[in-house]
């Protein structure tokens, strides 16, 4: 366990403590994938994963390579068609919590994951909504992991693919989806929530080592933070042994090597 | 996953409540009549009953006075005759009159779709020049935001409680079905309770062993009820056949009110289980309704441990 | 119903046309590669694709140059990066112009069904407060007639052409899947023509014991290709693994748009069929993407021919 | 085979006949099981059955006993939710032939299996649509088997619970239906198609032994009578024999003894 602690390692093992008490979460590609499955071996063994990919209950015998490895299968409680997972399971409010990952986010939560600069004519085209504009919609509780950079927390988004809080949390509540907008943001550098009385996002720890610079640095507005702010325990033994030795042995989704951490 | 299993009593007693809109669904095939039995047996009132077929259990149900109003598509006796328990309230409101609320087979199966897809309402190709939306004001007509057409709409249902048999479940309630499918699955999504009632209860490892066969996760069920035989005198694929003598009996004792009350002293009211329903019918006629042994083949689902190479399957439809 | 056993060249030859909409479905699993290669090999054009996930088989078909036009829902190389032949046609026309029609992943599978089910539009509660109706003006608001609500709505979609992969069918083209369903049968309902690409060609009697298993009948389908491994480097539970490094290494291929010329010349166009894809790919790959042996148990169908009473099933899930 | 030969029997025979040529059938309860089956073992070998209840391509050991029996299953082709059964299959076009039966029916063809009397204080309630409406509208032919009687064929419907023809055959291909209301009825006296000048119902063929006048006591209007007017062929010894031996043993549908041939 010598080895340094990297801040994606840090973000995982964030977002999976949020997961203690939760019972249904809907696990998309991704980073969600080593954050609800850390979660399961360590703060909410109970925790169900639904998969997009129309899995529920899987018994992985491996890391999944994707949301839609045959060892998901294999085991599982259940396999069903997508429109059933989509509408009986999603859309019907059983998801208690969602992951969203961004390629940019604002302040209010709403998120961008379609195209950098103008939709006609993207300077970069990414991959789109997949299931996440649903998910903003109908899960319970939505959760944000991603990295942070001035690039990804925008004042303004270029495309609104995912929903977040209006700025206005009456209308926001009279919008009677299940949810109403993300209730966490983890990023490599801290944790976020919204303020009820804004929907402003608002930092509420700081990761091992990171500042409130580091923070105003890679935010494109004037972030929030509350008073006092917490600071994010480090990672135990234990959480670290089993990210690095059971869930990516490779280093895949934890940043020890080069891999992709888009939805 | 807490185990759910329990008796059929407790689970009427808890979950079934007077005045709750209930389906027992089950098109033909795992029609749970123990359960319907144990909400007679335990006086249940007001209840809006909802089934694509009110069959003979609710012919039963209705004549006990459990109910107040039949949601439904198609009323009768399947190959008999009539639910005449229903008709006596409906056509002349003996002993009191029976509330209606009625749609097409594919209007139903419409509704409990939309009921578990949390849609506020469902399209379907049905109804056009038909007296049907005007016997019910809730079939109403939507045009299509693509162009001239117009189609008909049916509203969700959500029952309070949904009732479904099943072949086999584990005490969380993950349960499997094969055969008929019916609108079990929809009608348990739908629901704000479920009940499963199983043939047989079986550890994860046989659940787990075909995801593919899961209609129902146990993360919607409340509770499971082991009741062999409890959908006689329907019947459950590969484990015992339809009982078509009753069917044929029911045509005789629904006609006449004393013989229905007759029938429910003796068969309900004065037995406290299913199992000493089984028991009165007895074991001859039980074995008679057995089929002879036909199984399926298997599937290869593979093990993924990224263990050693196994050997390619052959033949997938292999015993 | 005659055979409708054909190779891919002939399937793809006769059902697949220039200008076509053309849907090779499969969520991650079950993704005919072999069929997309033949109708690169084919040489068609101007066809309009249709995916939930355009994969690296539509980054491969894009870059080969015979689609106009993507309809999807997430353009990713998954787990891995971006779809690169994509990302230069569409962030800079090179080497032309690619239209995109856009929606969610339950806005897609929406689609599918409600072409399978010949409805007009199908309604879903997503794309609220979100810019893409406006990328998109298909997708629509609708009032509900049943109250204030307002949902979203999708148009139905039927492509010309459905070639969806399972893991066996009859010469009848009476399909059997298991593990991921994808919406493998609601695009082969909703399609005017079907080719079903099966791992294995199995006699009636396979598929008429587990009948349930069933996703596509041969009624809607109009050619069966035999094709082992034909999802390479997607995968067929139970009979091969996903090869993943052929993912990984499609990313430093379809980012180079020569390397991706010399690949289409090595893979596909330099070869005749997918069977020379694979002596190419060799048996050692291939052999190491075999899964251990697991097999599903079996249930009990039974044997309703009136012929004596068989045994009751002991254990519904026992091998 | 000196048994008499029923009504019911030519009834049966001669809509079998019907189905010479047709593909997939919806099977329906009572009577058109018996129909279908009887064709698929003379006229049409190659003919399809799709059973409401979710099954394709039966294969059933014996007689089955309703639509939903266990012997549809077990060998069959294909089991299906009811759900994509009516999606899929009838309301997207897939079913050739749709039989309906009737309590009363008018020359249009409109149907009513509801109620007798008022709707709201109905004399007799009736079973209802099930799925008639539906067959109706979405099957590309719509075959009517039903006893003939003033009471039955009547001048008015009590209530329209499957749509007919209008009386304007311009109207009714307007509507865009895959049909444009019945093509046929068979009853125990004749058969009947639809003037399509008129959209009327016309009697085409008597059965043997049955009169124009028979048909005029049994009809609550004036009816059409084609010219010439056919005689429908008596059933063939080989007809009677699969009736008799193979289907209905018992006699419950053919009329040789009490049964019943509702909807």
């Amino acid at each position: 366990m010598s080895e340094p602690v990297t801040p994606t390692e840090v973000m995982i093992v964030a977002a999976a403590r949020q997961l203690a008490g939760e019972r249904v979460c809907f696990v998309g590609v991704g980073l969600p994938n080593v954050v609800c499955n850390l979660a399961k071996r360590t703060v909410a063994p109970g925790l169900d994963l639904v998969y997009e990919s129309g899995v529920f209950g899987a018994a992985p015998a491996r890391l999944p390579l994707s949301i839609g490895d045959p060892t998901l299968v294999t085991g599982s409680t259940a396999v069903t068609g997508m429109f059933e997972l989509f509408a009986y399971y999603l859309q019907a409010g059983l998801v208690d919590v969602g992951f969203l990952g961004a390629a940019q986010i604002d302040r209010y939560g709403n998120i961008n994951t379609t195209v950098i600069g103008d939709y006609a004519k993207p300077t970069v085209r990414l991959p789109g909504s997949g299931g996440a504009c649903e998910i903003a919609i109908n899960a319970r509780k939505v959760f944000v992991i991603v990295r942070q950079a001035r690039r990804s927390f925008v004042e303004r988004l270029d495309f609104r693919t995912s929903p977040g809080r209006s700025g206005d949390p009456e209308h926001d509540r009279r919008r009677g989806w299940f949810g109403n907008g993300p209730s966490l943001v983890v990023t490599d550098l801290g944790i976020y929530g919204f303020d009820e009385a804004t929907g402003e996002m608002t930092l509420r720890s700081l990761h091992p080592g990171a500042t409130l610079e580091d923070v105003r640095a890679a935010t494109g507005w004037e972030m929030r933070a509350a008073e006092p702010l917490g600071e994010t325990p480090a990672p135990t033994p234990e959480e670290l042994r089993i990210l690095r030795e059971e869930l990516d042995p490779e280093g895949v989704y934890t940043g020890r090597r080069e891999g992709d951490a888009r939805r | 996953m807490p185990g759910k299993l329990t008796t059929m009593r407790e689970a009427v007693a808890e979950l079934v409540r007077d005045g709750d809109t209930v389906a027992i669904e089950g098109f033909t095939h795992l029609i749970s009549f123990a359960a319907g039995h144990e909400i007679i047996r335990q006086r249940r009132r007001d209840l809006t009953l909802c089934r694509m077929t009110p069959d003979v259990i609710y012919d039963q149900m209705v004549g006990a006075g459990v109910a107040r109003k039949l949601v439904f598509s198609w009323l009768g006796n399947p190959g008999v005759g009539s639910l005449h328990a229903v008709r006596r309230r409906v056509e002349r409101a003996d002993p009191e009159p029976l509330e209606l609320e009625e749609y097409s087979h594919f209007g139903m199966v419409c509704r409990y779709l939309a009921g578990a897809a949390n849609l506020p309402f469902f399209p379907l190709r049905s109804y056009y020049e038909t007296d049907l939306p005007r016997a019910n004001p809730l079939i109403r007509p939507l045009r299509s935001p693509y162009g001239e057409e117009t189609v008909y709409v049916v509203p969700p249902l959500r029952p309070d409680v949904a009732i479904v048999a099943v072949q086999r479940a584990t005490e969380a309630g993950d349960a499997q079905i094969w055969g008929l499918l019916g609108c079990q699955r929809e009608a348990a999504f739908a629901a704000r309770r479920v009940i499963v009632v199983c043939e047989e209860v079986v550890g994860e490892d046989v659940v787990r062993s075909d995801p593919n066969r899961t209609a129902i996760p146990g993360l919607i069920v409340d509770a499971v009820v082991h009741e062999p035989f409890g959908c006689h005198p329907s019947y459950a694929q590969g484990y015992y056949d339809r009982d078509n003598r009753f069917y044929l009996e029911w045509e005789r004792v629904s006609r006449d009110p004393e013989a229905l009350e007759r029938w429910l002293e003796g068969w309900v009211h004065g037995l406290s289980s299913h199992r000493e329903y089984l028991e009165k019918l007895g074991e001859e006629r039980l074995r008679s309704l057995r089929p002879a042994e036909r199984w399926s083949g298997r599937v290869h689902y593979g093990d993924y441990g990224g263990a050693a190479a196994g050997a390619f399957p052959a033949e997938g439809g292999g015993g």
